[in-house]
């Protein structure tokens, strides 16, 4: 009688490993490309360009003070203090990679601890836990983070911390309602009834299922905490001139869209290009740590 | 229901309490002397120790809270330092407009958001869904001054479809709108793109198309209403997020909101302005999710009140 | 009955009928990575006006496939027609325009789906679901169509029509759901109607009406009905005629007496064999020990619904309300009723997923409730869920999954159990290879295997099996219910079965226990319940069971509707106890009103 | 006397739009010392003293003529008869007292109280109590008599303020706190509508005292508008004078276009831009060390970088103000000389410091450039870029701001005379905590000159005065506490039809324009 079960669906399991698997999509390679190419922007920007980010180049100005459009001896143009803005975007990716991964990465992980421990515990500590989720969510981000910078003397660091204060809150809204859900299925009941610990079923079986939201709210918040840090250095309390970042080299010189366009157009390609990117790959990895999609593309 | 309201209002009320601390706190350490910009360049010490002992800033810090929590339990939020003005009344003056800019933004925002999502989810994997993929990540990552400088640059100056700023009617309403929405209409896309995906695949599609409906009918009869309901919560967050977004599109725009007020305050540390724009637009927060979560009760039978 | 003036009159007798589809060599394909798979190959059959064809078959032969073929809602663009043709009336339906088909759809060819929960849109009244169905045929005003959609539910026999209307998805049980399914496919007289699986998701005596009122319908209405069922206690009842399916392939059609007298195939002989049948009943084996593996005494469980401006509980489900019976080492005890009943909910009492009141014992100790005592008893007792996939972790390979309990519980090393992942595997009836995939990587019954195969890792005295059969195909579900006796036997295990399937139950358990919103109302051994059944609700539960028996001459019965009761009650206001009477050595019943 | 300013081409009526970023916060004139709302108050209400348009002259205004005592404390002030507030009562001598009682009231909280510090009694009033101004009598409906306690020789100037106009007693009191969004003075205009946040509209004034004007029938002034966005609207014709200038985005598109570039009038202004030096900090509390700063500060480029908005600076005093030392050179660019005396200070490598800034632009790049050139000589200053009140804070405290950029938060001059680059910010009186002198810098042997220079209150001895505040800022400058950066230059662009001189768009004490002077031309 036991015959008749059936054989597996699926074909004999090909042992790919992860890289093999993203190798395929070309959509991740050329988003792994580009945030490799930004990688090594910022860590060879020196190697790249004969200008120094913070030289006020002589040339760079006209002769009223007019920034230098693109061509010539700089391609990309100078900005308002005559400073080649190739070099600042390169020397750029620096800070806004750094707050991109950073303040994203640490606001990831708060949200992702709030909202996995509220939702997975419940009860008093999870109500208190997402009350102050609702308490961070009414107040203004942005007047909290000019207190927190203004209390804290400005610098990179110090963006990095208030831009994660500020931006867990709706990673832990998401996580949470998850995580509840999640805490629901079967498999987590099957789990506890082999005797398996909180911390076990939290890391071993919650978790690896929230990846993929994770994933996408961080590929998301690169763009929005590069802007962020933008606008905290447009209220003065972002990473302090002379540093570039992309987000401060578009606010600095966005009266100037139209005088000189440049000035905003290539530091806003350089954001929209490296969210995309993390977006290309997160979306790869989403799938390609997914088991159920091994083998389809 | 009623008993669910008035729940969240109680909640809300905590929230808003918990808030007018950290606010007050966060103003008490900020490094900045409010009375300085008061008394002016000439003042002398006594003058500035006077105006200090006036306006009680010279008591401890819960004294100071706790005389300002009394005085808003009686509806009085104080006087602004610089502009003498009563801080409830400018506010009043204000809010319709920042009002009537949000829920502009989140029409646009969400008819923008929304088409594009809903596009994106049946032309799923084709050219068409990339490329509206790439235009919402546009918009998520485009400074919205910049974006509206365009805007009015284009559609104002050149075209002169629309007037260059101000405020009174429709056609001022509209490029402040959509500016402000264009962030959020690049993240509805995308919520509305998987949530459509996931709607489309479930059997009550199958049932309705199996009962011979036109394929429009499927889709927004059937499709639609489902595929909203997940984004229904996050209109809520929105207003959130636009507290930040109206100080820059309303001086862009010369929209007379309370973003204004607000930045002209921080940057003079009028502590009863910044406390009480904090304090209502955080109730206009809490306001949007409870709406927003009574929406999604009205708009899901399923969710029942607990 | 005011439904028979309204419905049609009497449908001629099958047979004779013209034939109003005919598939012809029907070849559905799927596109995919490596190239085209074919999933069904060279269906042909004819059906008639008012027959029943019922399609059988075990999971994923093609049936569902076949039948939405037919619908034209294949799904894009992967899965297509290959070939073939599907002639109805005197038009291709495989060559129809997607515009043209929508007017057939619903009105001349309806159907209805598997899951009753999922089929209807939760956010849209079931007025308007109707309603609109009708309308997208016919030009009726609103009006008209509601008076129309109101006809159809009474057809359906739907309690309180007026209010159903009214009411959304959610608020009805599921048999109320699939009657409004069923209403909507009927509404407008479709020639065929495509029922699949309309029955497995419901609970046996919501099965019997449905059933019943299919058969009616199609009598009355004269409409040809293709039945799709795994189910052959199912075909046995309904069906004219009878067609057996395998990997896509039709292996045998017959007329349905002459199926199940006189199989022809190898396959179709196998499957009739492997189906559970009533009244081979068992005599218990029951040991007479001095020691219960197991004493539940009066166990309640409730779980609150809170409500108001505080969040108070304002009402309680009572799901377990004073229940007590032991299982004994070696014994399989069996808890049967309908959904809802609170079978799962000892279970779950039992592994400390909720907290319960009342005393249980476990070899001899009463089960703690702190987490040191529950991990002590997580060694001794494991539970195999309902659906193998919700119960396994998707994200983690199989091996690491059964190892799992070995790891949790800190024995031996990853060597060593490994090699103990290994043996189990190969007691399961699995390749040892299989260890290093996915769990969507097998089929619904290895699945099950797998978790059979967790669970035997700690080598547990007792197995909390709840439903762990019923989502399976017959044949399968026929060899792991195999594979749990052998268990058993080799290791001297206890089990408690949970099922509401009857025939299962009377086939494999030594003792059994009928529930009733929460509380027992008859528990003795099997031979005793199912032989000699004293309680009203167990004989209901037994005559509802659907026979593989088409010569059996089904009870004349008066189809109706009833609301399923519900355990919910206000706080301070608990369901009345009932008392257990001994009736004969062990054969407890409760006394009836 | 008006009559010398009447323009024989002017026509009467029309209405003008002036923009404005910022909303306005008060009308009070004892509050109001905001950029836009100075020019307003002016129209809306007089003091006793005025300005001839246009100029930095001073000339009688309620006041129809006025006496000094021979000692220069005294000072009796004959009230015009017959002008009216906006709601019909005359004004008297009383109103006068009044409003001078009230402004050092501590209650009012007014920001220009220290203005009056050398009225008799100033002392006793400012320390609260309501008693007001025992140096301030009423003779007689219409003289009043003010007695001073120190000789001060910019008292009439003082006057001239916005916080010296004179208000109806019963309208303050019958708006009570809410005083500052009303308005009831004297002025060529009153207030007629104020929607907060959007819009004010001033009316003219009919019964105005100075016979024939104003000339427009009304002014809007639309808040809230972003300056490039006004100048867009001025492009469009929708804007007359956008009150916060052209915007540095637009400067060169207008000037390069010659018809805008014709629109646009240039005038100097009584600005600043400087560098403060904390000479309490190390090392700025050796003057070769400020000496070389001075030295190192490319102040060429640093104009440029702005478009050429602003003329060089080489002392406190902008060139436009009397007592400006013509011919001083001050510290010329020399980045090796800079070098040399930074070495000989005994930093040959220079050092580590801060430079505050105020965070709006061009603020931050001006601070770029002078990080800059700071670099050069080996100083390596990092730039804290903070909101205005964080800045002022820290200029406050002793020991936290070594270097700040004054530009935002620079001095413009609250009247034209040179004492007023001095007290707060150079003085002894403004190096305290919370005060604005943010060099700390106090010399007591200038702070002496200064105060003898401010008592040559005899009208003969007005330059020997002027030549004695000169040396005071040449003394100033040998100690180096300042680098004097830049005196902006003011643009005002105004739309086609506007009329008047060009001197009423450049008005040093009504800016952007002298309201009550200017008219349009397209009047049907
Ligand atoms: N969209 C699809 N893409 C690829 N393969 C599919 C798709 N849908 C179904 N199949 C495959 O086609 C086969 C037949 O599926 P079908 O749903 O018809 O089975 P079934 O007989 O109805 O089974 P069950 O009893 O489980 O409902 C299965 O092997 C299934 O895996
Ligand atoms: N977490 C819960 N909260 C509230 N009520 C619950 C909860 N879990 C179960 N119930 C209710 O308790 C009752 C018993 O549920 P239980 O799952 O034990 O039934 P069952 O007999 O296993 O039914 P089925 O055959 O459908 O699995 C049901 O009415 C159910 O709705
Ligand atoms: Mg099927
Ligand atoms: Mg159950
Ligand atoms: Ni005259």
């Amino acid at each position: 009688m036991t015959a008749v079960d059936t054989a597996p669906a699926a074909p004999p399991p090909v042992e790919e490993g992860i890289w093999t698997r993203l190798r395929r999509r070309k959509l991740a390679l050329l988003g792994l490309l580009l945030i490799a190419a930004t990688l090594l922007g910022a860590i060879f920007a020196p190697y790249l360009t004969q200008f120094d980010p913070d030289e006020q180049l002589f040339e760079g100005l006209s002769i009223t003070g007019a920034p230098m459009a693109p061509g010539g001896m700089f391609p990309l143009g100078t900005d308002l203090l005559g400073r080649d803005l190739l070099t600042r975007i390169l020397y750029g990716a620096r800070t806004s990679l750094i707050i991109g991964l950073l303040a994203n990465g640490v606001a990831l992980l708060i949200g992702t601890f709030v909202g996995v421990t509220a939702g997975y515990f419940g009860g008093i500590l999870g109500g208190i836990l997402m009350r102050l989720t609702d308490l961070m969510m009414a107040f203004p981000a942005l007047l909290l983070a000019i207190c927190l910078a203004a209390i804290f003397q400005p610098s990179l660091w110090i963006v990095v911390m208030v831009i994660a204060t500020v931006n867990w809150v709706q990673t832990a809204r998401v996580l949470y309602a998850e995580t509840a859900s999640l805490s629901q299925r079967e498999f987590i009941a099957a789990e506890r009834t082999l005797g398996a610990g909180h911390m076990r079923i939290l890391f071993r079986h919650i978790l690896p299922h929230l990846v993929p939201t994770i994933i996408v709210w961080g590929t998301l918040g690169i763009s929005t905490t590069v802007l962020l840090e933008a606008t905290l250095s447009y209220l003065g309390v972002g990473v302090q001139p002379p540093t570039p970042s992309w987000g401060n080299i578009i606010f600095e010189n966005q009266t100037y869209f139209q005088a000189a366009p440049w000035l905003v157009f290539f530091p806003g390609l350089a954001i929209v290009t490296l969210a995309l990117a993390f977006n290309l790959v997160g979306d790869a990895f989403r799938e390609v740590l997914d088991p159920t999609q091994r083998g389809r593309t | 229901m009623l008993a669910f309201i008035a729940r969240r209002l109680i909640q809300s009320a905590l929230i808003l309490l918990g808030v007018s601390f950290i606010t007050f706190a966060l103003l008490y350490l900020f490094p900045a002397d409010p009375v300085r910009q008061i008394a002016g360049r000439s003042a002398t010490p006594e003058t500035v120790a006077n105006i200090r002992a006036q306006l009680g800033l010279d008591q401890p810090f819960v004294v100071q809270y706790l005389r300002y929590l009394g005085n808003l339990l009686q509806g009085d939020l104080g006087r602004s330092y610089l502009q003498k003005t009563e801080v409830g009344t400018l506010i009043v003056s204000r809010l319709p407009a920042s009002l009537l800019l949000m829920a502009g933004a989140i029409v646009c925002e969400l008819m923008l958001g929304l088409t594009m999502g809903i596009i994106a989810a049946i032309r799923r994997g084709t050219g068409t869904d990339n490329s509206l993929m790439i235009v919402s990540f546009i918009g998520v990552s485009a400074p919205q001054f910049v974006v509206g400088l365009l805007l009015l640059y284009v559609f104002a100056v050149q075209l002169r479809w629309f007037p260059i700023g101000g405020y009174g009617t429709f056609s001022h309403l509209v490029l402040p709108a959509v500016t402000l929405g264009i962030l959020g209409s690049g993240w509805y896309s995308r919520m509305m793109r998987s949530s459509m995906i996931d709607v489309l695949r479930q059997d009550y599609i199958r049932t309705a198309r199996a009962k011979g409906l036109g394929r429009a009918r499927v889709l927004f009869r059937h499709a639609l209403p489902n595929a909203i309901l997940p984004i229904i919560a996050m209109i809520g967050i929105d207003v959130g997020i636009f507290m930040g977004g109206i100080v820059v599109v309303e001086s862009v725009f010369g929209w007379p909101g309370i973003g204004q007020l607000a930045w002209q305050a921080i940057q003079r540390v009028d502590i009863p302005i910044i406390m009480g724009v904090t304090l209502v637009s955080a109730c206009a927060i809490v306001l949007g999710n409870l709406v927003a979560d009574i929406a999604s009760l009205l708009a899901d039978p399923r969710i029942k009140v607990r | 009955m005011t439904t028979q003036e309204i419905l049609s009159p009497a449908a001629q007798v099958a047979g004779e009928a013209p034939v109003v589809l005919s598939v012809r060599d029907l070849d559905i394909s799927v596109r995919q990575q490596g190239g085209v798979k074919p999933l069904v190959i060279g269906l042909t059959f004819d059906l008639r006006r008012g027959e029943t064809l019922a399609i059988a078959g075990e999971s994923g032969s093609g049936k569902s496939l076949t039948s939405l073929a037919i619908m034209g809602l294949l799904p894009p663009p992967a899965v297509h027609v290959a070939a073939g043709s599907i002639i109805f009336g005197d038009v291709d339906l495989t060559k129809l325009a997607e515009t043209k088909l929508q007017a057939i759809r619903g009105s001349r060819i309806a159907m209805i789906f598997q899951e009753p929960m999922t089929a209807l849109n939760p956010v849209m009244r079931i007025g308007d679901q109707l309603v609109e169905a009708l309308r997208a045929h016919e030009p009726l005003s609103r009006q008209a169509a509601r008076t129309r959609a109101l006809e159809a539910l009474r057809a359906v026999r739907l309690t309180e029509p007026e209010r159903r209307l009214s009411q959304y998805p959610h608020e009805l049980s599921g048999g109320m759901r699939q009657r409004v399914v069923i209403a909507m496919a009927i509404a407008l007289r479709p020639d065929i109607l495509i029922a699949d699986e309309p029955t497995t998701a419901l609970d046996v005596t919501v099965q019997r009406e449905v059933l019943d009122l299919l058969r009616d319908l199609s009598r009355d209405m004269g409409t040809a009905l293709i039945l799709i069922t795994h189910d052959m206690g199912v075909v046995a009842e309904m069906a004219d005629r009878v067609l057996v399916m395998q990997s896509g392939v039709m292996v045998e059609t017959a007329a349905v007496g002459q199926l199940f007298s006189a199989p022809k195939q190898a396959y179709t002989q196998a499957l009739l064999a492997a189906v559970p049948r009533m009244g081979q009943g068992r005599e218990a084996s029951v040991k007479p020990l001095w020691r219960p593996l197991v004493s539940i005494r009066d166990m309640v469980v409730t779980y609150d619904l809170k409500g108001g401006i505080l969040g108070r509980t304002q009402s309680r489900v009572h799901a377990v309300e004073g229940v007590t019976f032991d299982i004994h080492p070696g014994e399989t005890f069996a808890l049967v009723g309908e959904s809802g009943c609170g079978k799962s909910t000892i279970a779950r009492a039992l592994t400390g997923l909720v907290p319960h009141q009342g005393i249980v014992e476990f070899d001899g100790e009463t089960l703690g409730s702190t987490p040191a005592a529950r991990f002590a008893a997580s060694r001794q007792m494991q539970m195999i869920f309902q659906d193998p996939m919700a119960a396994l972790n998707g994200r983690m390979r199989v091996g690491d999954l059964v190892m799992e309990p070995l790891v949790i519980h800190g024995i031996g090393d990853v060597a060593s159990r490994r090699a103990r992942a290994e043996a189990l595997f190969d007691r399961v009836g699995l390749t040892r290879d299989a260890l290093d995939r996915y769990p969507h990587e097998f089929s619904g019954g290895q699945r099950q295997r797998i978790c059979i195969a967790r669970a035997l890792a700690l080598n547990p005295k007792l197995i909390l099996a709840d439903e762990s059969v019923s989502a399976l195909d017959v044949s399968v579900q026929a060899s792991v219910l195999d594979l749990l006796a052998e268990l058993k036997a080799e290791m001297d295990m206890s089990y408690l079965f949970i099922s509401h399937d009857m025939a299962i139950v009377e086939n494999i358990a030594d003792r059994v226990a009928v529930m009733f919103l929460g509380q027992i109302v008859e528990t003795g051994s099997s031979a005793q319940v199912f032989g000699n059944p004293q309680h009203s609700y167990t004989r209901r539960l037994i005559d509802a069971v659907p026979h593989p028996d088409p010569s059996r001459v089904l009870p004349v019965r008066a189809v109706h509707a009833s609301d399923p009761p519900s355990p919910v009650r206000r706080v301070g206001d608990p369901p009345k106890r009932l008392a257990l009477r001994s009736v004969g050595s062990g054969h407890l019943v409760a006394s009836e009103a | 006397d008006g009559h010398s300013a009447m323009d024989p081409d002017a026509q009467y009526g029309g209405n003008i739009t002036i923009t404005y970023k910022d909303d306005v916060a008060t009308l009070d004139p004892a509050i109001g010392y905001d950029w836009q709302n100075w020019s307003m108050i002016k129209s809306l209400y007089d003091g006793l003293m005025d300005y001839e348009p246009g100029t930095t002259d001073l000339r009688p205004g309620l006041a129809e003529s006025y006496e000094i005592s021979d000692d220069g404390m005294t000072f009796t002030f004959k009230l015009r008869e017959g002008v009216k507030f906006h709601n019909g009562r005359e004004m008297t001598a009383e109103d006068v007292k009044y409003s001078l009682d009230r402004v050092t009231d501590p209650v009012t909280q007014s920001p220009g109280a220290g203005f009056f510090g050398s009225i008799a009694g100033f002392d006793a009033a400012s320390a609260g109590g309501g008693e007001g101004l025992s140096g301030v009598t009423v003779v007689d409906p219409y003289t009043v008599q003010i007695q001073l306690s120190r000789p001060d020789a910019t008292f009439l100037h003082v006057m001239g303020l916005n916080f010296a106009s004179v208000v109806a007693r019963e309208a303050v009191e019958a708006a009570g706190a809410d005083f500052g969004k009303t308005a009831m003075g004297t002025g060529a205009f009153k207030l007629s509508e104020w929607t907060i946040g959007q819009r004010l509209v001033f009316e003219k004034n009919a019964d105005y005292w100075r016979e024939g004007l104003p000339y427009l029938d009304s002014v809007t002034f639309e808040v809230g508008q972003e300056p490039i966005v006004a100048l867009l609207r001025l492009q469009n014709g929708e804007v007359d004078v956008p009150g916060d200038g052209i915007p540095p985005a637009k400067f060169m598109e207008v000037m390069a276009d010659p018809e805008q570039a014709s629109r646009v009038i240039e005038g100097g202004q009584l600005h600043t831009g400087y560098i403060t030096l904390n000479v309490n900090i190390p090392p700025f509390d050796n003057v070769d060390v400020r000496k070389a700063v001075n030295m190192a500060i490319n102040k060429e480029r640093i104009t440029q970088v702005i478009n050429g908005r602003a003329v060089p600076a080489t002392q406190p005093l902008p060139p436009s103000m009397p007592g400006y030392t013509d011919g001083y050179a001050g510290y010329s660019y020399d980045v090796e000389g800079a070098k040399a005396l930074l070495g000989e200070a005994g930093f040959p490598d220079g050092f580590e410091t801060e430079l505050f800034v105020m965070n709006t632009d061009p603020n931050p790049r001006i601070a770029q450039a002078i990080q800059q050139d700071l670099s050069q000589i080996g100083i390596t200053a990092s730039i804290q870029s903070l909101a205005q009140a964080s800045v002022i804070a820290a200029g406050g405290e002793a020991d936290q701001a070594p270097m700040i950029w004054s530009g935002g938060m620079a001095w413009i001059a609250d009247f034209p005379d040179a004492s007023n680059f001095y007290g707060p910010i150079l003085g002894c009186d403004g190096a305290v905590q919370g005060g604005w002198n943010w060099s700390w810098y106090c010399n007591e042997e200038i702070d002496a000159m200064a105060i003898e220079a401010d008592s040559m209150t005899d009208p003969a001895m007005v330059d020997d005065r002027l030549k004695m505040w000169s040396d005071v800022y040449m003394a100033v400058m040998e100690d180096a506490p300042w680098v004097p950066v830049f005196n902006e230059q003011r643009y005002t662009m105004k739309s086609p039809r506007m009329g008047g001189a060009d001197a009423l768009y450049v008005d040093p004490v009504s800016i952007p324009v002298n309201y009550d002077y200017v008219f349009v031309t397209d009047v049907q």
